[in-house]
């Protein structure tokens, strides 16, 4: 059985990422790591909550926060959990190409995104000399924001690994659990990005 | 490789061997090793504490040392004795129990142990490097913050590093018992051992981010210039207590749970009888660790957090007394009406019921906010949390080595030396911790490095010493023991104790695959069961056919190896740019693995049939 | 080894329950940035008492967030009980340290 | 409950005596002893929750020693199989019930003595301290009354005590055993907590946070006098002129070295709110030297010298000019010579 898995129209399962004891291990697996992510972000809320008013003289959240930026931040990050979910719809219905075309077009909103919080934490740098050193409220946020940022990070690394990796071969059981996992840990990105323009922005500007 | 294994090879083949293992049984005896040597470790600096506290305003050690070994004490014990240890169990053990072939992710089960071991080295480093962390195994801040040195450093980064290799263990656990039970091992057929390590794991799950957030932000604060806890910038240093309490209290959760699956297990094999209330032993087990997730504040009683969160976590607190109670009193009801060998497995669980009671009734005495008020941050405490981590953990890991060693190596402890050993260690356990439960009330704050004359503390403190003493003879008889064991201990049957669960299926030590054939289970105890219903051996759920195994790899070794370096790394960038080099290349290098781990396919291999029958039973 | 490979018949009636599927997944795009653009409105435009915005702006966070869960990531399918339970372990933790941490920091 | 608490505490007090034979600990330092409110508080939670717990452990142990006494596998009966019982609902209820009525028995107390000990209501009234935690000493401003001193805390008897604590570095403990339970000095919060003894007298207190290589060594003292003598206290305190000239001519040139030796930039004496060393100004009162050493001059003289090799750690140590042994002795001398006030630890008895 160390045949390659790979799969054509007749051979496709209904739900791929699970054909196989790895993927449902994987594929499991990955939703605790989740889970423990969950209370990871938690943490940082927590924290950016109990010292987000503690700014030592230096800019507030009222202050500092545009929310032009941000929209268009949540309007790319939400776009990609779309486009993301448009891949799992081609890998469930065998379409290798389409897939990676979609997953393509998952990274470039990411990119997006990650070069609009790159701009914005310069800005603050710049404009108002707000950094991770000035004031606890600065080390929570940069803390959070940037912890979510780095996750962005690393999964667009992941995804392009995956993209390039397997571009030849097309789709079969070894992989499409890969490529499952990558959207649900895409879509958690996006979970925890929901709640840092809702409790750091949107709430920062209510004050 | 897998008919050679039983063949002798060289030293280097075997230690590539354990390198490069993913194999759960192999992996278990690294992490024995790693944790009995760690636990050796701290239980010097145990003896440099009573030493130093044998007498009022002894000068065996400076003070500044004191508190180096002193925390060192506290952190060793708890994260690279205990917990190691108990890992070590559980990997031995579970997938056996469970009828499982193998872990379900091996390769990370390997990259969880060589990461708890470089993240231990790392932290013991700093004995070498101008001295060790000095804020105590909780590490409050600001004393942590501004501690000079780098002592604190090597303790963010040493448990950052093993509880990412933890967190990983775990998940790893839960997947293995949720996808990979035998056919007819249904949850309420586990073994408690089995339901205990998935239910610690869940702790890990849940309790080990609180701890690696608080480590960041303890981190930036001190390696980073960032003001989380710097009171001057606005910092709150209560968030640190906070987050570590977060953890801090699933994690000695996370230290007793194994312990009583595996007492339930001794308990039942040696009475001979069915676990009693086996339901609610299993639901007792789910609500200690739901309710440890709601009472971290009782850590911090004193810190002014107001009568109204007092009173709410002090609640909590005691009620986890009644499911602990439920526990206690099932197992004396197993054993009532039991028919008891008493051997020293046995005889370390039987040390463990008054022992623990003690301790938990002590918990419950220190729940109660006002009186914690007088035993808060005394060697009350120190007691209470002596009881319960020796006299539940420590006594648990040791009746499980007595209890599962035939399984794992194949030879039996010896029984005389195991039983003076445990005699010996009991009797000083006592001497030591009872007496400080009085020491903490007349007035001995804990984390002293000296006492004062003329404070009446003087016996208390003695006595408590000589305990010590007896406690490292009992230790030291018990090693001695593992090392007569090796070198001519009895051989012994696969199923030297008519064990009741499927781990006493297998051959001893278990083939490279556990289980020639998937076991069918057809019921609670289902050794058992075929002993008394069946055959007498366990029907095969399969035909025979090829099994498939992973491949074992260096890879987890060389990753952990990166992050040692850029450990050093971050803690040096501090002062010298040249330390930015470790902190990139150690980076490189795990980012290189895992993209060589990512990039590699990895099918693993597949044992024929043909080779499965020709290797004689 | 399950090498479930034999469900070629059921491959046209799969396809067209993916697409289904894939529309849901749509509307429910569609009601996320619905609520975005909600949540946004009312901070830009001060329309609300202070008091009020900052549950309702919690509520839409939530129930986007569920359309993740639950949509995006299949959450609602079956096979996925132990994903929710840890998940829904995990959220309350989360909220008992959020609530640990903004409640009694400070006193 | 203070009645028969009472005479049940006197009862459980010698029992325990009994088992104990090394007594309770000093005098004034035990917990074991109550001599205010908040002890005799936590000591009625202590006494009631004990009970318990020997009632439950001797259930317990009553079940194990029986087990043990009647289930050992017998001779000759080697291949007798036990019943396997399953459960057994009506004993399983018994011991979830009863340790649930067990634990509301503690649970009640607990969280009445909980709230009481937070009811700060009456500092409006009462005697404010503000307690200051320092590496590795502390300070004590008596709000109003322009009264500074260190160490030593005098206190008068039986009148409730408001102190709001604060520290100046790290997270400290502020624990007088025999007549409070302890609080937390934290540095972002002041904490507040009241203190009330039953008896004059010298009590010790001791830090119970880690705070450093000295951590053991931050001892001070609560020196509970008369209401007459702490009004009398009060006065002598509020008397002090930093400024006179001590009588004889040795301590006269202590004071000048005092003086050059730079000792005054953290050392105030009088009311002055200097606070990066102990208050002085009634050192020569003090039970001890640096909270730690009995107040004779050679130790004194010690502590001066080099108090690194007394405190390791201490924010004293190399922040002064070099002090030789004889210079050292003639600001001993004029330090022990500050004693503004008839009230001392030793009219306060012991
Ligand atoms: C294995 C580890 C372990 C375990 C199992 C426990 C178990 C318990 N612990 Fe302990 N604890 C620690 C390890 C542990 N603890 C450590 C390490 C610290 C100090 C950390 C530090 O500061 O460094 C600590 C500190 C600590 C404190 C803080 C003290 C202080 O700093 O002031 C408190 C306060 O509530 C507490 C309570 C409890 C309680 C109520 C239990 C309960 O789970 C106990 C339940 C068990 C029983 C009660 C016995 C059996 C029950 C019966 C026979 C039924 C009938 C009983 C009754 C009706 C009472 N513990
Ligand atoms: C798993 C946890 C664990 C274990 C097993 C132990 C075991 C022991 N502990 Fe400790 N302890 C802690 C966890 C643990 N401890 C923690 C968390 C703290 C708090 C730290 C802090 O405040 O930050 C603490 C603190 C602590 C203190 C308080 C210090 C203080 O506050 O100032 C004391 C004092 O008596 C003490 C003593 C002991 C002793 C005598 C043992 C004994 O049981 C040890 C027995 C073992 C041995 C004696 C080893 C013998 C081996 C040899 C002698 C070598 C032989 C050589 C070969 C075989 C080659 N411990
Ligand atoms: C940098 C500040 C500093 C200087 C300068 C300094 N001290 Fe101190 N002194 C301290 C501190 C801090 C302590 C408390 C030490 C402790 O207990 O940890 C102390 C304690 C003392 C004590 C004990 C006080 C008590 O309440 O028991 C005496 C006496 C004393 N100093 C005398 C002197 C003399 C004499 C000089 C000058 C030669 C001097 N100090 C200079 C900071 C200073
Ligand atoms: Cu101050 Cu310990
Ligand atoms: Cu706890």
């Amino acid at each position: 059985m160390s045949h390659d898995h790979s799969l054509n129209p007749e051979t496709m399962p209904h739900e791929p990422e699970k054909a196989t004891l790895e993927g449902k291990n994987k594929f499991l697996g990955f939703w605790f790591f989740l889970g423990g992510e969950t209370v990871l972000f938690a943490c940082l809320f927590g924290t950016y909550l109990a010292l987000r008013n503690s700014t030592a003289g230096g800019p507030t959240t009222n202050d500092l926060f545009g929310l032009e930026l941000v929209f268009i931040m949540t309007i790319l990050l939400l776009t990609s959990s779309l486009t993301s979910v448009y891949a799992m719809y081609h890998m469930k219905n065998n379409n290798f190409k389409k897939m990676q075309l979609w997953l393509g077009v998952t990274a470039v909103l990411g990119f997006a995104f990650l070069g609009c919080e790159l701009y914005e934490f310069n800005h603050y740098i710049h404009e108002y000399e707000f950094t991770f050193r000035s004031s606890a409220f600065g080390s929570a946020f940069y803390t959070l924001v940037g912890f979510h940022g780095g996750h962005v990070t690393f999964g667009l690394l992941w995804l392009l690994a995956l993209m390039i990796r397997n571009a030849k071969r097309g789709l079969n059981l070894y992989n499409a659990p890969k490529f499952y996992v990558f959207s649900l840990y895409w879509h958690f990105i996006d979970v925890v990005w929901v709640f840092i323009f809702t409790v750091v922005y949107l709430m920062g500007k209510v004050g | 490789m897998s008919i050679a294994a039983t063949q002798k090879r060289g030293f280097g083949a075997v230690l590539w061997d354990y390198l490069t293992t993913v194999d759960h049984k192999k992996i278990a005896h690294l992490y024995l090793f790693g944790g009995g040597f760690f636990f050796i470790l701290g239980g010097l600096e145990a003896m440099i504490i009573r030493i130093q506290l044998v007498r009022p305003e002894n000068d065996f050690v400076s003070a500044g040392l004191y508190n180096e070994i002193l925390t060192m004490h506290g952190t060793t014990m708890i994260f690279l004795a205990a917990m190691p240890l108990l890992l070590g169990l559980m990997n031995a053990v579970m997938p056996l129990q469970i009828g499982a072939r193998d872990v379900a992710f091996p390769f990370l089960n390997s990259l969880g142990f060589w990461l708890f071991l470089f993240g231990g080295l790392i932290l013991n480093c700093s004995w070498l490097l101008g001295g060790a962390p000095d804020a105590g195994w909780t590490s409050y801040a600001p004393l942590s913050t501004t501690s000079p040195g780098h002592g604190v450093d090597f303790y963010v980064l040493g448990l950052q590093i093993s509880g990412a290799g933890t967190l990983i263990g775990g998940i790893n656990f839960l997947v293995t018992i949720i996808n990979m039970r035998a056919p007819g091992m249904t949850y309420m057929r586990m073994p408690l051992f089995s339901w205990t390590t998935f239910i610690t794991s869940v702790l890990i799950l849940f309790a080990f981010p609180a701890l690696t957030i608080g480590l960041f932000l303890l981190m930036f604060d001190r390696l980073f210039g960032s003001a989380f806890f710097n009171v001057a910038l606005g910092g709150n240093t209560i968030i640190w207590e906070h987050l570590f309490w977060i953890f801090g209290h699933p994690e000695v959760y996370i230290l007793i749970l194994p312990a009583f699956g595996l007492f339930s297990d001794i308990f039942s094999t040696f009475a001979k009888k069915r676990l009693f209330g086996y339901t609610a032993m299993v639901f007792a087990t789910i609500l200690i660790a739901f309710l440890g997730f709601m009472v971290w504040a009782h850590h911090m009683f004193t810190v002014g957090l107001g009568p109204v969160a007092n009173s709410i976590f002090a609640i909590a607190t005691m009620a986890i007394a009644v499911p602990t109670g439920i526990k206690i009193f099932n197992w004396l009801a197993t054993l009532w009406g039991g028919s008891i060998t008493i051997n020293s497995a046995m005889l370390w669980a039987l040390g463990f019921i008054p022992t623990f009671t003690l301790g938990g009734m002590t918990g419950v005495m220190v729940a109660s906010v006002v009186a914690d008020y007088q035993y808060h941050d005394t060697y009350f405490v120190v007691a209470h949390f002596h009881y319960v981590i020796v006299g539940g953990t420590v006594f648990g890991i040791l009746a499980g080595l007595h209890y599962w060693w035939p399984k794992m190596f194949g030879r039996i402890l010896n029984e005389k030396l195991g039983k003076i050993a445990f005699w010996i260690f009991f009797t000083g356990f006592h001497l030591t911790f009872f007496i400080q439960h009085f020491l903490g009330l007349m007035g001995m704050p804990r984390r002293y490095w000296v006492f004062l004359k003329d404070q009446g503390l003087d016996t208390g403190n003695l006595i408590s010493t000589i305990g010590a003493f007896l406690m490292a003879i009992g230790v030291i008889i018990f090693f001695y023991n593992v090392v007569y064991t090796a070198v001519k201990g009895e051989k012994v049957p696969d199923d030297p104790w008519d064990g009741r669960t499927l781990e006493w299926a297998t051959s001893s030590p278990p083939a490279h695959y556990n289980f020639k054939q998937t076991p069918l289970v057809r019921g609670l105890d289902p050794l058992w069961v075929e002993k008394t219903e069946g055959k007498g051996k366990m029907t095969p759920a399969e035909p025979l056919g090829d099994i498939h195994m992973p491949n074992g790899s260096i890879l987890p070794f060389i990753m952990s190896f990166g992050l040692f370096i850029a450990g050093f790394g971050f803690i040096y960038q501090v002062n010298y740019t040249w330390a930015y080099i470790p902190l990139f290349v150690g980076m490189g290098i795990l980012l290189g693995c895992m993209l060589i781990r990512s990039l590699k396919d990895d099918h693993g291999y597949h044992i024929t049939k043909e080779e499965l029958e020709r290797e004689a039973d | 080894m399950a090498e479930n490979t034999n469900s070629n018949e059921v491959n046209p009636y799969q396809k067209h329950k993916n697409k289904l599927e894939m529309q849901k997944q749509l509307i429910t795009f569609a009601l996320m940035i619905l609520f975005t653009i909600i949540a946004f409105v009312i901070v830009a435009t001060g329309m609300m008492q202070k008091m009020f915005v900052i549950p309702v702006l919690l509520i839409l966070a939530v129930i986007q967030v569920a359309f993740q869960f639950y949509y995006f990531m299949h959450m609602k399918e079956k096979g996925h009980d132990m994903p929710s339970l840890m998940m829904y372990a995990g959220i309350m933790a989360a909220l008992l340290i959020i609530a640990g941490l903004v409640v009694i920091t400070w006193w | 409950m203070k009645g028969w608490m009472g005479r049940f505490r006197a009862f459980f007090l010698l029992g325990s005596l009994a088992l104990v034979l090394s007594a309770c600990g000093k005098d004034n330092l035990t917990a074991l002893v109550p001599k205010g409110y908040g002890a005799e508080s936590s000591m009625d939670l202590i006494i009631i929750s004990t009970v318990v717990m020997l009632f439950v452990f001797a259930v317990v142990m009553l079940i194990y020693v029986a087990v043990l006494l009647r289930y050992r596998k017998k001779k000759g009966q080697e291949d007798f199989i036990p019943k396997q019982v399953e459960g057994n609902k009506t004993l399983e209820t018994i011991w979830t019930v009863i340790p649930i009525i067990l634990l509301i028995i503690i649970a009640v107390p607990t969280v009445t003595a909980t709230f009481d000990l937070a009811d700060n209501s009456g500092s409006k009234d009462g005697l404010n301290i503000q307690v200051t935690g320092n590496q590795y000493w502390w300070h004590f401003n008596y709000e109003g009354q322009e009264i500074q001193t260190s160490q030593d805390l005098y206190v008068p008897v039986g009148e409730k005590i408001y102190l709001s604590m604060k520290s100046s570095d790290v997270h400290h403990s502020f624990w007088v055993p025999s007549i409070s339970g302890k609080m937390d000095v934290l540095p972002e919060n002041e904490n507040k907590m009241y203190i009330e003894a039953y008896e004059e007298g010298v009590y010790w207190g001791k830090c119970t946070e880690l705070c450093g290589p000295s951590h053991s060594l931050m001892d001070f003292k609560v020196i509970v006098v008369s209401q007459e003598e702490f009004d009398q206290w009060v006065k002598d305190m509020k008397n002090v002129n930093p400024d006179t000239q001590p009588q004889d001519a040795v301590a006269q040139e202590g004071k000048s070295l005092f003086q050059q030796n730079n000792c005054m930039s953290c050392h105030a004496i009088g009311s002055s709110p200097t606070q990066i060393g102990p208050n002085l100004t009634n050192f020569g009162d003090r039970s001890k030297i640096a909270g730690i050493l009995d107040p004779t001059k050679e130790n004194l003289v010690k502590w001066i010298v080099d108090p690194e090799s007394i405190k390791p750690g201490n924010k004293m140590t190399g922040n002064y000019p070099e002090v030789s042994e004889k210079e050292a002795g003639k600001i001993a001398e004029y330090l022990m010579q500050l004693k503004p006030s008839e009230v001392t630890p030793e009219s306060a008895g012991n």
